[in-house]
């Protein structure tokens, strides 16, 4: 197919059914409105919203993107799915919060016969016109892997998880207990650090003081890595090896203290792929129903070419932010 | 004039509080959302606006009982996830819906029971409940799912007579809100006992003959039960179970019911208010929606005009 | 038996705020569990943890004790974080970003004071506003600039020692002493002992109330700055979401502390304990591996099966 | 059948009575009640009966455990040890609304109205009319609220919220509360002490009629005219023990006080004093509203001058517009030659005052005057904390407060003892103590004596007149005629929100002074020149 959405997104094999050309047909411009589960989460969230804009800014033919921000709250994504519908804009991309809550708002939006493209989330309906999923067990499983392969397939881990009821936190520790099956790797802590580094520099430094024996953790990502290795360093042990994911700090960190570690890629840059997906509905193309963005993880290698000494910790990688925008967010001076 | 800026500022001489003002507020915003969207007034938006608003509303109404009395409820958030979550643990209907008002009355007593008999501090009691219940909630249902029965999604999704169901919602709310609160003894006793805990009598209603204990352990019952009718409600939208749905829920309702007129220390305040004041406070996410204001700066706008309502109504007493 | 709660030592004993026992129970489970964690260097690690939290604290408890409330602490640390990494003032120095941390928590104290004391606006509401309004502003502010690296010195402070215990712990301990000596030793004290018992009685002695409510809560805005200042410190990194929870953990440590609404029993230690309650029930849980929904429902249960038992307590005597 | 009445009228006539015209017998008995607050013994085994068509009286000092009795009795407290019986059966009040449902009504000695509800439900709480539907039928309790109220000479509308009225009013509502009700004992603690003397008539009316319909009533207070006007019995204890039960018909004032106090009164009143000095507070062209007429008033060093008048006539609007309570529509006030500028702070007023050395006692005790949970030390030395700045340092004042304590003979475990566990009279001495601390030489005293015993009176009496000589002024408020006569060099009558007449202490009787406040007397409203 034609649609290229995003570095690393294929369409699903096997039973994967065709949005057939021309159905969502429009002749610009268009208002495209988008769901977010919540901006402000975290760094990495508010970047999806920055690709988003950036993307629907760079493509003339949208006359209006409409970003509007669940904040978490399920209720709020449905009220404002149903404020989208009512303003009738062309097409609606959602970042669930959860994968049932917009399920009754997304099936009014097709029946009102607009396109709704779904991403970083999945949900239980398909009631959808396509979404673009990056496998959250993928990724954890891809740290997974990680781990059994440097520990030999033995050895104690810590687990450091993202937020309690999190679909995302869920799925990853899925992805992680696959990779783990069968082999001599055992889960001696577990414990959730809501993604944030404050928690989970709370969590490491008890879960040393109490045991410093440890042979790997798997971090589900986001800060919680860096605020791991922090821990360690500040009791200036051993940094066993450990898992994270593409932010600008863990990469500084990795390239410094040389430690072992993969960053499995989870980009902001697909919500730059929802808009894409989006114009090319609108545009009458034809576009799979799903689509898989399972990348492979990184090594330092790759890491050396994207890290950038210039910008602070708060980037994530890859990112299809324009220099001029990254500078803007991310220069430190 | 000078009547009327008292009737709306100050309310003495009443025990409603000032609901007056918000619900100029109310009709301000509606208005300024008439004439700068073409959406607003059209019938879709207004009968989403229903739905968008009612699990505040019972929550409020709810959470108002309490209030009323001086006290506190932090933990109606937990119990709205928790009713989500035993109602999609899979079931007959004729059993899930009568078990999650029996566990929300249960759970309303023991917060009732821990203020009256053992002297807790509300907002100690019910965040201790609200830890507790969300720690059950989790074990129920570690993330959202499960399917909640067909009833609850028609009764809330559906209509009839032509009318979208969340109108009868909220007339049933309203009525029996209203019932326990001015058609009833116990309403009164309410105020009384909130009066007396604001003038600092803690058990002057006692000192009338009034079995106050008893009264303050009925309001928690209720304002549990209208939380689980509010999570009932949003079940049947969000058509799953969540641990989350009801995460800081405590905070919006308390502040409906104070933008409504209704005093935290108790004894002043009114049903008419607090459901104004939920829709303040929905009115205001609609309209932002429609209006296109940046979703970055929703919240500074959300938070000042909460200030800015609080900032009017001014009170004889200082305190919570 | 009537004899014996008569008794003056009874009685005062019969007042320990709940947080004492909870610390000395909490302290017992570790020192059977895991005797080797009870050394000063350890505990002062795991204390440091809620420094930012109990510097929080002393201001609650002085609000709380004139029958107010201060909800917009959250906010406050989330802002000074936010201008602290934004990059926004670069080259700036450490005395800088004090200066600014403190002044941006004297201004929204120094608010909230004027708002609840003068205008006498509920106190729960307006705090809370406040706190929405500052989350606001930084999630306005970070769609523009997102928030960046806090500046190095930030974090080589807080990691320093004084022997085996860490600075930031010291420094807390001394600012608690001496917010205690300045309750017990100022006309102020007074001023807010008797604010909370009667308002139109201090009125009618001559306190001047409305200014000690505003000056309680300007204090505590000035130390949610400090407050600011150490959480900054401590995740050394911008973050759009940070501290959120800690005014409610807040009051809740206060009112184990023995403060409640206008009466002040627990002092200073009391709220203090409080705190050290709260770090020590989350050490020991993680000893024990207790998972999220098992942590929250012990952390509920012990906070309230200890309120209970000092409100049965109190009712008997 | 028989053998019971026989029974009945045999226990009667232990009791002899003074009014024959029912049957009378015991409805009440209380015997060896005792109770112990947190080890302090308030009753040491006290015994009483009331009897039926009869109005017996507690009296005792400020402490001796009156309001302790009654509130056995009501199911506020519940005894330690004894019985209480009631026609003869034994019962055990466990809490207020079992008294209530046993027939026993009460007027707390408290004020406890509830604040956000109106008269009517005020009424009626915890016992309102419902309608078929279950709801409360508040247009008849509106009616019957409005019909009481005006049985009591009021025209207050029901509807009112209880936060809106004045003081008396209030007390006349919670006097309602409790007569108006049916039961068979009525029990009035100290239910005129912020009642004036034609207010304090309509209750006596109120009082026979209960005798007179055979019900027994309990009369607390501390005015010995009252007691003698109305009640056919009076007990009277000291100190939590019992002095003795006594037909009153048989008793003198100065022999009850005897009984009371231990030993003999010499003189209720101290010595007035000397010339006065030169004006210490001046207002001149006062007007306190746009409609009232102006008056002056001067108050002189070594004085000790009066503000009478019937409820709501304005003399407690005007001594409160000085601390900036009020605004007055004009007027100019200087003290001590400095003038001080009109309208006062609301806020800031009553420090500033203090700081020209002028001192405000409130007249509601509970609510405005004191810290009840704090210690007496704390509620002494507020005012001596108060001029001072914040960042000072605390002084403990340990000598002051030890030299209040026994100066004003407060009796209290020590400093450190709650104000709220004093009785009535010990607190108001608290309340004054506070100001005769804090260094001040002019007093505006609102009810000095509020439900304060003959004893401590003229402790408080002689306390204020001793001020006066070391140099002081004073201006009082009060609604006990006889005591502004007695205490006073001069008194000013206020009417219609001005003073109408002034005149020596000396010089005045009650009926003169009524006669003033009533505005009967012409030459008052006549002279000033109506404007309508
Ligand atoms: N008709 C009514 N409608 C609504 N509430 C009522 C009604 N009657 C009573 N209540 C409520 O129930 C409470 C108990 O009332 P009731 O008079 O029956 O007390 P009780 O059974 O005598 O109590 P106790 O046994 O504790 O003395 C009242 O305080 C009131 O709030
Ligand atoms: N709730 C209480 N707690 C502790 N002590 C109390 C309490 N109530 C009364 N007392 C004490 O019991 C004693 C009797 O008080 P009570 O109020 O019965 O006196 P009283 O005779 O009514 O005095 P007054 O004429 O001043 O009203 C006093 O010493 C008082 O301090
Ligand atoms: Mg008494
Ligand atoms: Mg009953």
């Amino acid at each position: 197919d034609d649609v290229s959405l995003l570095d690393g997104v294929t369409a699903r094999a096997g039973d994967n059914p065709t949005v057939e050309a021309g159905k969502f047909k429009k002749d610009p411009p268009w208002v495209i409105g988008m769901s977010h589960f919540g901006v402000n989460a975290n760094t990495w969230t508010v970047q999806v919203a920055h690709e988003a804009e950036a993307a629907a800014a760079k493509d003339k033919r949208i006359a209006k993107f409409i970003l509007l921000d669940a904040g978490f709250d399920q209720k709020k994504q449905v009220a404002d799915i149903e404020d989208l519908i009512a303003q009738k804009v062309d097409a609606i991309i959602v970042q669930p919060v959860t994968s049932t809550s917009a399920d009754a708002s997304i099936a009014k939006a097709v029946a009102a016969g607009i396109p709704v493209i779904v991403h970083t989330g999945r949900i239980e309906s398909d009631a959808f016109t396509t979404e673009i999923q990056g496998g959250a067990e993928h990724f954890g499983k891809v740290m997974g892997d990680f781990l059994v392969k440097e520990l030999g397939g033995k050895g104690n881990i810590w687990v450091l998880r993202g937020l309690a009821g999190h679909p995302e936190d869920t799925n990853r520790y899925n992805g992680l207990l696959q990779a783990l099956k069968g082999t001599d790797v055992k889960i001696i802590a577990e414990e959730h650090g809501d993604w944030q580094y404050d928690k989970a520099k709370k969590l490491c430094e008890t879960l040393y003081l109490n045991n410093p024996e440890v042979d790997g953790i798997w971090s589900s990502g986001a800060d919680m890595t860096r605020a791991c290795v922090d821990v360690f360093k500040q009791f200036g042990a051993k940094i066993p090896p450990i898992t994270g994911e593409g932010n600008n700090g863990f990469f500084g960190q990795w390239i410094a203290d040389g430690f072992k570690s993969i960053s499995a890629e989870y980009s902001p840059a697909q919500g730059a792929a929802g808009i894409r997906a989006a114009v090319a509905l609108l545009e009458g193309k034809e576009l799979k129903k799903h689509y898989d963005y399972n990348p492979p993880g990184w090594d330092i290698e790759k890491v050396k070419k994207y890290y950038r000494d210039d910008l602070s910790a708060n980037v994530w990688w890859p990112s299809e932010l324009p220099e001029d925008k990254l500078k803007e967010f991310y220069a430190k001076k | 004039m000078t009547a009327i800026s008292r009737r709306l500022t100050g309310a003495r001489g009443s025990r409603q509080g000032m609901w007056m003002l918000p619900l100029l507020i109310a009709l301000a915003i509606a208005l300024w959302l008439s004439l700068e969207t073409a959406q607003f007034l059209n019938g879709e938006n207004l009968l989403n606006l229903v739905p968008q608003a009612m699990p505040l509303v019972i929550t409020a109404v709810g959470q108002m009982f309490v209030i009323l009395l001086g006290g506190l409820d932090l933990s109606v958030g937990s119990m709205i996830s928790f009713t989500t979550a035993v109602l999609a643990l899979g079931g007959p209907a004729w059993v899930l819906i009568p078990a999650v008002f029996a566990l929300a009355a249960l759970v309303g007593f023991s917060n009732g029971f821990i203020i009256t008999r053992f002297n807790v501090h509300p907002i100690i009691a019910t965040l201790s409940t609200q830890y507790i219940l969300l720690g059950i909630t989790r074990v129920l249902r570690p993330v959202s799912g499960g399917t909640v029965p067909d009833i609850v999604i028609s009764a809330v999704a559906g209509s009839f007579l032509g009318v979208p169901m969340p109108v009868f919602w909220g007339i049933f709310i309203l009525a029996v809100a209203w019932k326990l609160l001015y058609g009833s003894r116990f309403g009164l006793h309410l105020f009384a006992i909130g009066g007396g805990v604001s003038s600092g009598v803690e058990d002057a209603a006692h000192n009338f003959g009034i079995a106050d204990r008893r009264n303050i352990v009925l309001a928690y019952v209720i304002c549990s039960c209208f939380a689980a009718l509010a999570g009932v409600f949003l079940a049947g939208r969000i058509v799953s179970g969540d641990p989350n749905v009801g995460l800081l829920f405590e905070l919006d309702a308390i502040t409906a019911v104070a933008i409504g007129g209704t005093q935290l220390s108790g004894g002043i305040g009114s049903l008419h208010g607090t459901v104004i004041g939920a829709l303040v406070m929905a009115l205001l996410a609609n309209g932002m929606n429609l209006t296109n204001v940046s979703p970055f700066i929703q919240t500074t706008i959300k938070g000042a005009i909460l200030l800015l309502v609080v900032a009017l109504q001014s009170r004889k007493k200082m305190g919570l | 038996m009537a004899a014996a709660f008569a008794n003056p030592v009874m009685r005062r004993l019969l007042r320990v705020p709940p947080a004492y026992y909870v610390f000395a129970v909490l302290l017992v489970v570790l020192w059977v569990a895991r005797p080797n964690m009870l050394n000063l260097n350890i505990m002062g690690i795991f204390v440091r943890q809620i420094v930012p939290l109990g510097i929080l604290v002393l201001g609650q408890l002085l609000v709380m004790r004139v029958r107010s409330i201060d909800l917009s602490g959250g906010g406050v640390i989330l802002l000074i974080n936010y201008t602290i990494s934004s990059g926004a003032f670069p080259g700036a120095s450490m005395a800088f970003f004090i200066v600014l941390a403190l002044a941006i928590g004297l201004a929204v104290g120094f608010f909230n004071g004027l708002m609840v004391g003068v205008r006498r606006v509920s106190a729960v509401i307006v705090t809370l506003a406040v706190g929405i309004v500052l989350v606001g502003i930084v999630q306005y502010l970070s769609s523009g600039k997102p928030p960046g690296d806090v500046p190095g010195m930030f974090a080589d402070i807080y990691n320093t020692k004084l022997g085996p215990v860490p600075t930031p712990v010291i420094f807390w301990v001394a600012f608690s002493a001496a917010l205690s000596l300045f309750l017990s030793r100022t006309v102020f004290g007074r001023y807010v002992t008797s604010v909370g018992e009667n308002v139109q009685a201090a009125h009618f002695s001559g306190v001047p109330v409305a200014r000690t409510v505003v000056l309680a809560h300007t204090l505590a805005g000035l130390f949610a700055g400090i407050a600011a200042l150490v959480q900054t410190a401590s995740i050394a990194v911008g973050s759009v979401r940070v501290g959120l929870d800690l005014p409610i953990l807040a009051v809740a440590a206060t009112i184990l502390g023995g403060v409640v609404f206008g009466r002040g029993e627990g002092g200073v230690w009391g709220p203090f304990f409080g705190v050290l309650s709260f770090a020590l029930l989350f050490v020991v849980m993680t000893t024990f591996g207790i998972d999220e929904p098992g942590k929250l429902i012990a952390q509920g249960l012990i906070i309230l099966l200890a309120a209970i038992f000092y409100g049965i307590r109190q009712r008997s005597s | 059948m028989v053998a019971r009445a026989a029974d009945t009228r045999a226990r009667a006539t232990e009791f002899p009575e003074r009014s024959g015209a029912c049957f009378v017998k015991t409805l009440v008995e209380m015997s060896d009640i005792r109770k112990a607050f947190a080890g302090t013994a308030a009753l040491k085994g006290v015994s009483i009966g009331l009897q039926s068509g009869s109005v017996h009286a507690l009296m005792g000092e400020n402490g001796a455990g009156k309001s302790t009795l009654m509130k056995i009795l009501a199911g506020v407290h519940q005894p330690d040890s004894g019985a209480i019986l009631l026609d003869g059966r034994q019962v055990a009040f466990h809490r207020p609304k079992d008294a209530l449902e046993a027939g026993i009504s009460t007027v707390f000695q408290e004020l406890s109205l509830l604040p956000n509800l109106t008269i009517a439900e005020n009424m009626f709480l915890g016992r309102e009319p419902t309608t078929a539907f279950g709801g409360v039928d508040h247009r008849r309790m509106r009616r019957e609220a409005g019909k009481a109220l005006a049985e009591l000479g009021l025209t207050l509308d029901p509807g009112t919220l209880v936060s809106m009225l004045s003081i008396a009013e209030r007390q006349f509502v919670e006097i309602a509360h409790g007569i108006m009700t049916d039961a068979s004992v009525f029990i009035l603690d100290e239910p005129t002490a912020a009642l004036n003397a034609a207010d304090v008539e309509v209750l006596n009316r109120h009082i026979r009629r209960l005798k007179d319909e055979g019900k027994a009533v309990v009369y607390i207070s501390h005015r010995m005219d009252e007691i003698f006007a109305i009640c056919d019995t009076v007990t009277v204890l000291k100190d939590g023990e019992l002095v003795g039960t006594r037909s009153l018909a048989e008793m003198t004032p100065a022999a009850l006080i005897a009984m009371m106090v231990g030993r003999e009164l010499a003189d209720l009143f101290p010595q007035r004093g000397d010339a006065p000095g030169p004006a210490m507070l001046s207002v001149e062209d006062f007007r306190i509203t746009e409609r009232s007429k102006p008056f002056s008033l001067e108050l002189r060093r070594g004085e000790i001058v009066a503000l009478a008048g019937l409820e709501g006539q304005g003399q407690q609007r005007f001594m409160r517009s000085l601390v900036g309570q009020y605004h007055p529509f004009a007027g100019r006030v200087a003290i001590k030659g400095k003038s001080l500028p009109l309208p006062v702070s609301p806020g800031g007023g009553v420090r500033r005052l203090q700081a020209m050395g002028v001192g405000f006692v409130p007249e509601d005790r509970k609510e405005d005057g004191l810290f009840l949970g704090l210690s007496v030390a704390h509620n002494i030395a507020a005012a001596l904390h108060s001029k001072r700045s914040e960042l000072a340092l605390a002084a403990g004042y340990q000598r002051q407060i030890a030299d209040t304590m026994s100066s004003l003979a407060v009796k209290a475990s020590g400093p450190g003892a709650a104000v709220g566990t004093l009785s009535g009279g010990n607190q108001q001495k608290v309340l004054l103590g506070r100001y005769l601390a804090a260094d001040i030489d002019i007093l505006l005293v609102e009810e000095p004596t509020r439900g304060v015993d003959i004893g401590a009176k003229s402790e408080i009496y002689r306390l204020l007149r001793d001020f006066a000589k070391k140099g002081g002024a004073v201006l009082v408020l009060s609604r006990e005629t006889v005591e502004l006569i007695g205490l006073c060099d001069r008194i000013c009558v206020v009417h219609n929100d001005t003073i109408v007449k002034q005149m020596p202490a000396a010089d005045a009787t009650e009926h003169n002074i009524l006669d003033a406040a009533l505005g009967a007397n012409g030459e008052a409203s006549g002279a000033g020149g109506e404007r309508r």
